[in-house]
């Protein structure tokens, strides 16, 4: 399912944001989107779109473990035994999500209480331990941190673009501002994009949309 | 002795112009085709020419995959042409009757004392072995096994059929010749399936045969039903069959040591103008045999019944496996709100139509389609009228998928085409339901 | 004081680990695409979670809470809260638990290995498991209803893999528009699935 | 009738590939196979035809329809008048129905056609007639106080996610018509429940329709049972549908005329039917034997003539599409969906539409028991091979 990390030893001397390293970050957005393309890190991604305030805090969350951890993963890669390395990868991972979620614990707790289960559940959120098998075990760590941010970034669009249609049609808000009232509109929110329903249906229409922009098929 | 089977799915289409029993002679006419195309998937390797002379059991042509088959002539004469289609695929190959019918003498015998490899050389060189037909695929016997049983109908259920017991009367000796070659050619039984409490008097004497009765509307005549509820095809198995006429024709291969392919047909329909019998060799032109008997306007004339048969031209040629003539009026004329009026009485399953409180009434069809093409939606017509424990739209829906693996498991071993010709018949969204298993079978038969 | 019944319930329907969370779905998706593969994954899903929730339930409860170790009369332990720690070890616990069913799936049904191959191992970090392990440290479970909420997201999970690999091999003769094949109609699917498991919302008996 | 048919004809090349209309050709095709059944010829090795297609089909079903619709329109008026302590002639309460539902009824075929060509124009396919039951369930099962809007926005999504998207006819997971009531149900919940006046500004309809419905709204049968069981209805009432409810669901009477409809002329499944309501009986009869609460004792008979069971029963669960296809999965599907229904009622008297949600869970739930179906004739026919 991941495409990337092919690009193993690059050129000893090359620019810190060559096209390569610019493209590690941008593909992630799109053509190579973990959520809609690669098919990584759907788990959790969907429960916290209801507003887009939780989304954009998990999507941070999310984009700090992986960038974190791609980075940490790619220096100790020489020295990881293959035998043991998912242990490894997964303490890693547990360790920056443990951060994560005691900083939110004791800097934004309703934020944390209102994301519960969800920020311990990045540790087995498929994009992260899927880059560090397919990039951070195979290249260097100023890449691995590039493809960590990209890939966190990709994560965190969809998040948001979820998010926004499901608070906007839903609640009528974007980011919590009432854009219906404030423009005078009586506006009935749709209880379907409240329930998890409307996520999954959101979703579908966003890989509907963005499928059907680079024509990528998948064939069944 | 004999036992019973009791069909109650199926549904028989009651139409006027049954054949009244008698046998009117025509005269033979002058042109006979075989055409290869009738046999699916049969490539043909000629072994004759333009102008070459050919007596009644000269072989024509061989399929290219079944060199030691020969299809031979059912005629005396020459033959005058060969028409081809696209890609030079031979369609015809025509031959102009010397009006003196010629035989090759193959030499009578007794199958018994024959063997099972005298039988098999004397079918294979007079071409009565491309009567057998081989399940899965009916596809022409091959000649390199021993197949688990051998299946004859002794019934034809199909619309306006034509009455087998009455076709036979007088041939019961023929026929016990040829059941007894074909006895040869298995380790298996030779199975005979009869109308239960129908006249079965050419049949009755008959031995060396495993007889079973059923009972039921159409398709209860079609041996892929027989088999399925006698001896049913599994995995791996391999049975023929044979129209009882031709094992008759075989017995006659056998008792006079001639190859003489003829069939007393009925020759049914609303357009005909007098249904009667009358004999009809295989490939015969069939211009004496409907001469003067077309009723006037857009007539279909079918070689075969209303379910199974092929589209035919006054000028065209009788079927390789058929025994009856069918003409009915074409229906080309739209039906203004025809699909919510309560319309004109026409035989249907769906009781949408008046035509269900009169049971017994005999119609006058038209070919029209009656409704577009859709999508499989309505769901438990198929399985009303195909009496075998098989589920017509799901294997159906595996053959459009091409999954060969659900093919095999939903039982497209043990049907034909003219199995499903009533799922075809009542089918709501209008389903091509016998290309779709054409289709599937000659794939499974090409890929398995 | 809700009824194990209840929660067995709620935990198939209401909160179903895919409709409700949208847990595990990385594996969902991948294994859905026939009904043989999602049967073998649903249950073995099934045993996992309503093995390893009430055993992390043992270790939360007796190990890591706050006060949890005061059963073995060590006073230095007593007031000793490890549950910040809990991540870790109930990823480990699960992981311990799930070599072993690979083993014995290993030894004992070789078809059902090599059909689910390298899905296995993903059950480790398939988000339903330790989901539902979260789930029940943050509410107020007995041991038994632990093992109730365990079983029942088990079989809520197993239920929409069995029913989206039925559905999906029926879709097999439509036909959707291209860029909503594969990844974007089964999302779809999904949701208007969910809409049915609602069915249960509010059930109490 | 020929001159309408030559003028189609002459028509026809405007529309055909190369015409000025080239872009219209499936409508155009649409109607003049609405106005002729075309004189398409067989052309395979079978040459005769069933007269039945699926336009005829899916009219019986409309037809099938009728007495519910038409009894619902009266008991709107009915209801209306009752709840303001008035009576009027039946020809007023009749009237009153019909102003009330009409609109709802062009809005759904309005939008649901219009989605539909639309759709069939872009993939060139020709317009299926599947929606032509699925308009005339929709504003039977809406509440006729649901806002035009809504009535609009539910069907659009039914037809577009839940149909279209799918590839059309035929191929949906769902039933359309309950996808709609589904949807609405979710997304505005108070409108959907009878709770709800509807405001006067959320109506496209001359401001005044929260007039006309006034009093309409409020209390059905089952939240009459659910909040206490001061029972307030009679056994009859129900039976006939007087009383309130969905537009098409409340008359148990009308719909079984329907089911009568669709059962003798075979186009709908009466094994569905029937093991629906014998699902519905054996739930209601084993709570009837636990005994406890008002609806625990509610004679199992009774959970047949509420909240719409005969009509999700005789209507939306024999949807051959969205049910179990095969004969055997059919009545595994129809007593899950009775047994459902009656435990989701009792099990949370708050939620009473059990009927709805019952069907769309086994609707989820029907590739699966087909599956299960067709493996064991697979199995069957793998054991006879190896006996």
């Amino acid at each position: 399912m991941s495409t990337t990390g092919e690009e193993k030893k690059s050129a000893p001397a090359q620019p810190l944001f060559g096209k390569k390293e610019r493209q590690l970050l941008s593909d992630p957005l799109d053509n190579n989107n973990p959520i809609t393309v690669q098919v990584l890190g759907i788990c959790s991604a969907l429960a916290v779109t209801v507003q887009m305030e939780p989304a954009f805090y998990m999507s941070m969350g999310v984009i700090f473990v992986t960038m974190m951890s791609n980075l940490l993963i790619s220096i100790m890669r020489n020295v990881i035994p293959s035998r043991v390395r998912i242990i490894v990868q997964l303490a890693v991972v547990s360790t920056f999500v443990i951060i994560v979620d005691q900083v939110l614990k004791a800097y934004a707790y309703e934020m944390s209480k209102q994301l519960s289960v969800f920020v311990g559940l990045i540790v087995t959120n498929c994009i992260i331990m899927g880059r560090l098998e397919a990039f951070a075990m195979a290249n260097k760590p100023w890449p691995s941190l590039l493809d960590g941010i990209g890939n966190g970034l990709g994560y965190g669009a969809i998040l948001m673009v979820v998010a926004f249609f499901r608070e906007l049609i839903g609640s009528g808000s974007v980011y919590g501002y009432k854009v219906f009232d404030a423009l005078g509109i009586n506006y009935i929110g749709n209880g379907v994009m409240v329930i998890p329903a409307g996520a999954a249906i959101v979703i579908g229409l966003v890989i509907w949309a963005q499928r059907a922009r680079n024509g990528m098929v998948e064939s069944e | 002795m004999a036992n019973l089977i009791r069909l109650k799915k199926g549904y028989d289409i009651k139409l006027v112009g049954e054949a009244t029993k008698e046998i009117v002679a025509t005269e033979t006419p002058k042109t006979f085709a075989l055409q290869p195309h009738e046999i699916r998937g049969l490539v043909p390797k000629l072994l004759v020419d333009v102008g070459t002379e050919v007596k009644c059991g000269t072989p024509l042509y061989f399929p290219k995959n079944q060199p030691d088959v020969f299809f031979t002539s059912p005629v005396s004469g020459e033959v005058v042409e060969i028409v081809r289609g696209d890609k030079r695929r031979i369609l015809e190959v025509r031959i102009l009757a010397d009006g003196n019918l010629n035989h090759e003498n193959f030499g009578a015998a007794d199958p018994a004392s024959l063997g099972r490899q005298g039988v098999k050389e004397k079918m294979l060189k007079s071409g009565m072995w491309t009567f057998l037909r081989q399940r899965p695929y009916n596809r022409v016997a091959e000649t390199n096994i021993v197949p688990k049983n051998i299946f004859i109908s002794g019934f034809d259920s199909a619309p306006l059929a034509p009455d087998l017991n009455f076709a036979l009367k007088g041939r019961e000796s023929h026929l016990q010749t040829g059941i007894n070659a074909l006895a040869v050619l298995t380790d298996g039984n030779v199975f005979l399936g009869l109308k239960h409490e129908a006249d079965n008097s050419s049949f009755e004497s008959l031995k060396n045969v495993t007889i079973s009765n059923f009972d039921g509307p159409h398709p209860a005549g079609n041996v892929g039903i027989q088999i399925h509820h006698t001896a049913p095809i599994n995995k791996g198995d391999a049975v023929w069959t044979m129209n009882i006429q031709d094992v008759a024709n075989l017995g006659k291969l056998f008792v006079e040591g001639i190859y003489d392919p003829e069939r007393i047909i009925s020759i049914t329909g609303s357009e005909i103008v007098n249904p009667v019998y009358t004999k009809l060799r295989v490939g015969a032109s069939l211009e004496n045999a409907v001469k003067n008997q077309l009723k006037p306007g857009k007539v279909r004339l079918i070689s075969g019944n209303i379910l199974f048969g092929s589209k035919v031209e006054e000028t065209g040629y009788f079927g390789y496996f058929d025994q009856q003539l069918t003409a009915i009026p074409e229906g080309d004329e739209a039906e203004f709100f025809g699909w919510i009026l309560p319309s004109e009485a026409r035989p249907s399953i769906s009781k949408t139509f008046l035509s269900y409180l009169t049971p017994n009434k005999k119609y006058r069809v038209n070919t029209n389609m009656h409704g577009e093409e859709r999508p499989f939606v309505v769901t438990n017509e198929y399985e009303k009228v195909l009496p075998m424990d098989i589920l017509p739209v799901q294997l159906l829906k595996a053959c459009l998928a091409a999954d060969l693996e659900a093919m095999e498991a939903l039982g497209i071993f043990e049907v034909v085409e003219e199995d499903l010709s009533l799922c075809e018949f009542v089918c709501t969204s209008k389903q091509p339901v016998q290309n779709i298993l054409s289709e599937g079978l000659t794939l499974i038969e090409k890929e398995g | 004081m809700e009824s194990l019944f209840n929660i067995f319930i709620r935990a198939i329907f209401i909160d179903n680990m895919i409709f409700a969370y949208f847990l595990g779905m990385c594996s969902y998706l991948a294994v859905s695409k026939k009904v043989k593969t999602a049967i073998g994954l649903g249950a073995a899903v099934t045993f996992v979670l309503s093995i390893t929730v009430p055993l992390n339930w043992l270790v939360y409860n007796y190990f890591l809470k706050a006060g949890a170790m005061s059963w073995t009369g060590i006073t230095a332990l007593a007031t000793v809260d490890l549950s910040f720690i809990g991540l870790i070890i109930y990823i480990s616990v699960i992981a311990a638990f799930v070599q072993l069913i690979e083993m014995i799936i290993e030894k004992f049904s070789p078809a059902l290995y090599a059909a689910l191959g390298i899905f296995l191992p993903l059950i480790a970090v398939n988000c339903s498991i330790l989901g539902g392990v979260l789930f029940m440290v943050g509410r107020p479970y007995s041991l038994g209803d632990a093992t109730a909420f365990g079983l029942g997201s088990g079989v809520g999970w197993f239920l929409a893999v069995v029913a989206l690999a039925a559905i999906r091999e029926k879709l097999k003769y439509s036909n959707v528009p291209a860029p909503l094949r594969g990844l974007g109609i089964t999302f779809i699917i999904v949701g208007l699935m969910s809409f049915g498991f609602l069915s249960f919302m509010g059930f109490s008996i | 009738m020929k001159f309408l048919k030559d003028t189609m004809d002459k028509l026809r090349p405007t529309f055909s590939k190369g015409g000025k209309f080239q872009f219209l050709h499936s409508t155009f095709e649409a109607f003049d196979t609405f106005l002729f059944v075309p004189g398409h010829t067989t052309h395979g090795k079978v040459h005769v035809r069933d007269g039945i297609d699926m336009k005829r089909t899916m009219i019986v079903v409309v037809i099938a329809m009728i007495p519910a619709l038409l009894f619902g329109m009266w008991n709107v008026g009915y209801q209306h008048f009752l709840s303001m302590d008035q009576t009027a002639s039946h020809l007023d309460y009749f009237l009153h129905g019909l102003i009330q539902v009409l609109p709802i009824i062009i809005v759904s075929y309005g939008v649901g056609l219009g989605i539909e060509f639309a759709f069939c124009q872009i993939k060139g396919h020709a317009v299926n007639e599947g929606f032509l039951v699925t308009g005339m369930l929709i504003p039977l099962c809406l509440p006729p106080t649901t806002p035009l809007w809504m009535v609009a926005l539910g069907t659009a999504f039914a037809v577009i996610i839940g149909k279209e998207i799918f590839g059309g006819s035929g191929m949906n997971l769902l039933n359309p018509a309950l996808t709609a009531r589904v949807f609405l149900f979710f997304a505005y919940p108070a409108y959907m429940s009878g709770e709800f006046l509807s405001d006067g500004t959320a109506v496209w309809f001359s401001g005044n329709r929260a007039d006309i419905v006034d009093g309409f709204s409020g209390a059905t049968t089952l939240s009459v049972v659910a909040g206490g069981g001061e029972a307030e209805y009679s056994v009859m009432n129900m039976f006939l549908g007087l009383e309130k409810g969905s537009i098409g669901e409340t008359s148990v009477l009308a719909i079984l005329i329907g089911a009568v409809i669709l059962v003798v002329s075979g186009v709908g499944s009466w094994k569905i039917m029937a093991s629906t309501f014998a699902g519905g009986l054996l739930m209601g009869g084993i709570f009837n034997w636990i005994s406890g609460t008002p609806f625990l004792d509610m004679p199992a008979y009774q959970h047949l003539l509420i909240g719409g069971f005969a009509f999700g029963a005789v209507f939306m669960a024999t949807d051959p599409v969205s049910a179990a296809q095969t004969e055997r999965g059919k009545i595994i599907y129809g007593l899950l969906i009775g047994i459902l229904t009656v435990l989701i009622r009792v099990g949370n008297p708050a939620y009473p539409e059990g009927m709805m949600m019952a069907i769309l869970l086994m609707n989820v739930f029907a590739p699966l028991i087909d599956y299960f179906v067709v493996e064991s004739n697979k199995k069957r026919r793998l054991k006879r091979a190896t006996v």
